[in-house]
């Protein structure tokens, strides 16, 4: 009995079967990627971690752990990395792009976290471009820059200087 | 003795270690968010001291001090940040009969005026960058300080008095610029402040950062340590120190540390403090500012002298003498670099990443030293500063050092919250890095036009990556026998999402 | 280049992290038992060598040799214990092709026998204990060995020429004792070594345990190092390890290390080793035998001189010349020692404690350095040496060494097996060992008499420890409400027992 | 609604029951211990790890690992000490009592793991008292002395020199 995922990494989907090894051979698993079919050789430690070896791979060790980030995402932490995965075609979010951001449609930018608003930096009207700064929000004693993640015109501007917000305050619309 | 520690996360942690070590008890406070932090745990003693608002917390002298007499503390230690160099705190310690680790208030109110500071280097012979030596109050024209500007010269900056922090703080190319600059800086630093005066500072062309620790005793003994350079800054906040500096040579060392001595006999220093410096691209140094406080940078200095600076504020304070070889405080043994680690997510901007922990491993063995805050399982709050941990990598010489801390970071592993961790393992491998070529304006001027995520990942990390999620999802809904599929907490619950993740 | 590491555990890792800070790829080996060991998840690579006790798998050359074929490895590290000290490995890498970490296999063969390594000290000048120079075969009659002993004099010891770790060594204080001593340690050599050779030692009166590291490359150069001191032994097994030594002087550490260099260079030494010496009361110093490889307590010469010992096998290994300062190897900063966390009932006689690691927190912050070879969920099998991590403490001086390693043996918690964690709280606090009064027979002398706990409790100890298991009891099944109650993995299966704990 | 437990603890059996504090305090509790009310702030880690402040007591903090040990028994970890504490009565092993060890009766004395026996220092008759060594396993590349736990003497010896063992192989009986 195999189990079929699909699984989204960097915006690329992955059809990954995994179905049990040789029997005698506790841990090993038939792993296959994109058709391509691997041998690997799993442990799940206390806290989660896998080890995973690829004994027909010159034995390649990963140490790796895999922590749920909600809504069917897990991120994937490797020694030089770590990576988002979404199964089922859920979209991974993309390291780089705000949270706000969808692949078209208006962007929403809403404060991250409670703050204070210290600077305005566009108007209804303005056209931004991408990663151009909108707001400022000070919160955890740092200046937070929210930016735009695509071209755009400034819809409307909910934000003021100084103005206290709570965690997911729409603050700007860009259409 | 017992010692309050006014103050939480990894410095509170890491001044209760100190305490633990001189078989001192250590009082924490916390706020109602950090009840469950490590500074809590850590403690012999915690006390409530409030909401979880600095303001209403961390920043309470009132109930610090009412808190200090009821646990019977007999000393007072203030960290960095909130209250440590806040002079009016000294002062009610003070005044209630507690020790104040840290200098008089008097000195922390002389050296919390940046023109006040400016002049007292001057006085002792210290150069000072070139600037006005008396601030602009709030109803000072503009055209009087453009005309002093124009003494002064362009570009230059415009700071708070009160300042700190690049806070209140506005960069000038010329004098059209001045009027805005001018309103800017002084709307900035009168929120962050209350105090709207402001100064000018000639702007110097790409300098480096480079500070004095110092410990000065109350017989009038001080003592200068080799320095440490802190020039990987992001928007004035730095993100990476070490000691000593690639850029200074021993006979500017010497140099250096005399006049930071002479600057702390002539205002009277005690304890702990830093004489922050700029160095030009000539290798002649300016009195930029004192930090009359530990810093967050110390462990570096104690890394390439064998000295417990913790330690030694607190022998000071009880009134202890300096016993320290001062050539042994001058002579760096190897090389120590320190890597902030923040809960910000550095390919967002880094943006602040507040939340839970819910994993953490920290790296150990040779040469590496993790002054952290945190364990698995403590919140990020959102009330304070992200910093959750400082790893600091020690080797024979720098490349060692920075040998080690890629190790290190390669065993890091924090989930729950982005930390900044990628970013550093993509500095580390920077030539400009390795070889030293930087100065302050480094980090801004690449982070500008830099847009790909900072821990790129290979088509095999892609690979690897897809597979674990596969194998884990596998294991935590039991599919597989043979015992490999040991379930983590809650995993039965998360049996039926992760059935319907199946094609 | 990659390399082997032909051993498992912390010393597994030890080397795994100095080949990741050179950029070296790993390959570790593993036996069945120990496919989810820390050392196999640390490497690049890891390969399967056979079952779980050590002979069929960490001990079989041959599958060694197969798997560094098969992996493409360039070198092997030995590690210690296991084929460390194995002239035939040694030679079966070189003939493969393979550079092996360590001395040659003659070398290794030449000091492996403790009467021609006398012989080699003696030759190069070096004093050794007052015995006998020719081995005693299985064949030699007891009345000839009797007639050598008396002119060794009594109290003797009767030695194993292939031995080691007190293994096949049995103490004599007259003639009448010595038959059956020659009977018992040719019965233990034979069968521990396959050699009942044996030979005759005076036995010094309460000696000092003193070893000189050395490196020496392959182009003559050798350097000695400042002096470990190991006299804290159970049943002639080191438990703490410390450099300096208390009880050598600046005089003495030159001599010895001169004499040791020159040792090293009579046999044509090459990388690392460690000659072992007794101290007399009169500071007279004696040749005991030689190491032919890295020693379990390698860390605290790393931490007073600064020196990546294991990096410089791998770099001498591969033809680098030393480029270290002699007068730095030999000149301590501050003070380091090492305690030995075992998998061991310390309050039963030490009896050992394999299983899982259930939980684990290890220290960190100033002045600690642990070197593990688990984390939380590793097990410690029944088959190997229980030896799970090395604690070490570095100080300015021996007293801020203490204080730190008490301070970081507050933070270790192991959970799942017993430590020998509550023994070093409670040497750490014994006058002797602070005022440095001990030699070798110390610890068992006083462990013979003593029956108490290691930590005993205080009676609020066991008030807190009772009131923490209700309140941990009453949390797991859930009756706190308020999401008091994060329940652990399997609370529930659990609940229904509890329950039944509840009168 | 009282819980109520009956804890021992190095000997000594203690009552302690626990009810939930002023309900507006999240994680207050009143424990009573033997007979003694105290005020006791309590929070669980993500690892299980407790932390115990008594704010009536000065605020004294304890940060404790509570580890079950099975058949009723935990593990108490404090930064100072571990203490084994057993519920209703079930007897906490004492520190320093071999596995062996029962209140009264004949003592079993078995090989803790495997291993092999290369002493045997009693033989059947022997009179034998606290701690004296009857047989040295070698298990983990150590010799391992097992010793009896009261004064009795030796009825059965079933261990000799150089025999190979099992974890829980009986190797002498002292009546």
């Amino acid at each position: 009995m195999s189990t079929r995922f699909e699984i989204e990494v960097n915006g690329r989907s992955r059809t990954v079967t995994v179905e049990r090894g040789d029997p005698a051979a506790a841990g090993r698993f038939l792993v296959n990627i994109d058709g391509r079919q691997r041998v690997v050789d799993v442990r799940r430690g206390l806290t989660g971690a896998l080890s995973i070896l690829f004994p027909d791979d010159g034995g390649a060790s990963y140490d790796v752990a895999v922590v749920s980030s909600g809504r069917g995402e897990v991120t994937v932490h490797l020694p030089s990395t770590s990576l988002r995965a979404a199964f089922n075609g859920r979209r991974a979010r993309q390291a780089g792009t705000p949270g706000s951001d969808g692949a078209s449609g208006e962007q929403r930018i809403v404060a991250p976290m409670p703050g204070r608003v210290v600077r305005v930096l566009v108007a209804p009207g303005d056209e931004v471009v991408p990663r151009q700064p909108l707001v400022v929000v000070e919160a955890m004693k740092m200046e937070n820059e929210l930016s735009a993640s695509r071209n755009g015109r400034v819809k409307d501007v909910q934000a003021s200087e100084g103005m206290p917000v709570e965690a997911g305050k729409l603050l700007v619309i860009v259409g | 003795m017992k010692i309050l520690v006014a103050n939480r996360g990894e410095i509170a942690v890491r001044v209760m270690r100190a305490c633990r070590e001189m078989g001192l008890r250590s009082v924490a406070v916390y706020s109602e968010c950090d009840r469950d932090a490590q500074h809590v745990r850590y403690a012999d003693e915690a006390h409530l001291i409030g909401p979880s608002p600095a303001l209403e917390s961390y920043l309470r002298i009132d109930r610090l001090i009412e808190v200090a007499r009821r646990a019977g503390a007999d000393a007072v230690h203030p960290g960095y940040g909130f209250l440590a160099e806040n002079a009016a705190f000294a002062q009610a310690c003070a005044d209630a009969g507690l020790l104040f680790i840290g200098p008089s208030a008097s000195v922390i109110a002389l050296m919390g005026s940046k023109t006040a500071a400016r002049q007292a280097a001057l006085r002792a012979g210290m150069p000072v960058v070139p600037g006005v030596e008396e601030p602009f109050g709030a109803d000072v024209p503009v055209d009087a300080i453009a005309a002093a500007a124009a003494q002064v010269g362009y570009p230059l900056l415009v700071k708070a008095v009160a300042g700190g922090g690049g806070k209140g703080m506005r960069g000038v190319d010329n004098a059209d610029e001045l009027p805005a600059a001018v309103r800017a800086a002084r709307g900035e630093a009168g929120s962050a402040f209350g105090d709207a005066s402001i100064y000018l500072e000639r702007r110097l062309d790409r300098p480096r950062h480079v500070e004095i620790q110092i410990l000065a005793d109350l017989h009038g003994t001080v003592i200068p340590f080799v320095e440490r350079e802190c020039s990987i800054q992001r928007r004035h906040q730095k993100v990476v120190e070490e000691a000593p500096s690639l850029a200074v040579t021993p006979e500017l060392r010497r140099a250096m540390a005399t006049q930071a001595a002479s600057l702390a006999k002539t205002v009277g220093y005690t304890n702990a403090g830093t004489i922050e410096c700029l160095l030009d691209a000539d290798g002649r140094f300016y009195f930029l500012e004192m930090n009359t406080r530990l810093q967050v940078e110390h462990p570096v200095t104690e890394m390439v002298t064998g000295v417990d600076l913790v330690q030694w504020q607190i022998r000071i304070a009880r009134g202890e003498r300096l016993t320290l070889d001062p050539e042994r405080a001058l002579t760096p043994r190897g090389h120590a670099i320190e890597c902030r680690i923040y809960a910000e997510d550095p390919d967002r901007q880094f943006m602040p990443s507040p939340g839970t922990i819910v994993a953490l491993r920290a790296p150990a063995g040779p040469g590496i030293r993790d002054d952290s805050g945190v364990t698995a399982g403590s919140a990020v709050p959102v009330f304070y500063d992200s910093l959750i941990s400082k790893l600091v990598g020690w080797g024979p010489d720098r490349p060692a050092a920075i040998a080690r801390l890629k190790r290190a970071l390669s065993e890091y592993r924090i989930a729950g919250v982005r930390t900044t961790i990628p970013f550093f393992r993509w500095l580390l491998t920077q030539a400009e890095f390795a070889e030293g070529r930087f100065d302050t304006t480094f980090l801004d001027r690449v982070l500008a036009t830099r847009t790909e995520p900072f821990s790129p990942a290979s088509d095999a990390d892609e690979e690897i990556a897809a597979m674990a999620a596969a194998l884990d999802a596998y294991f935590r809904v039991g599919a597989a026998a043979g015992g490999q599929a040991r379930a983590p907490e809650g995993a039965w619950k998360r049996a039926a999402r992760v059935e319907s993740l199946r094609s």
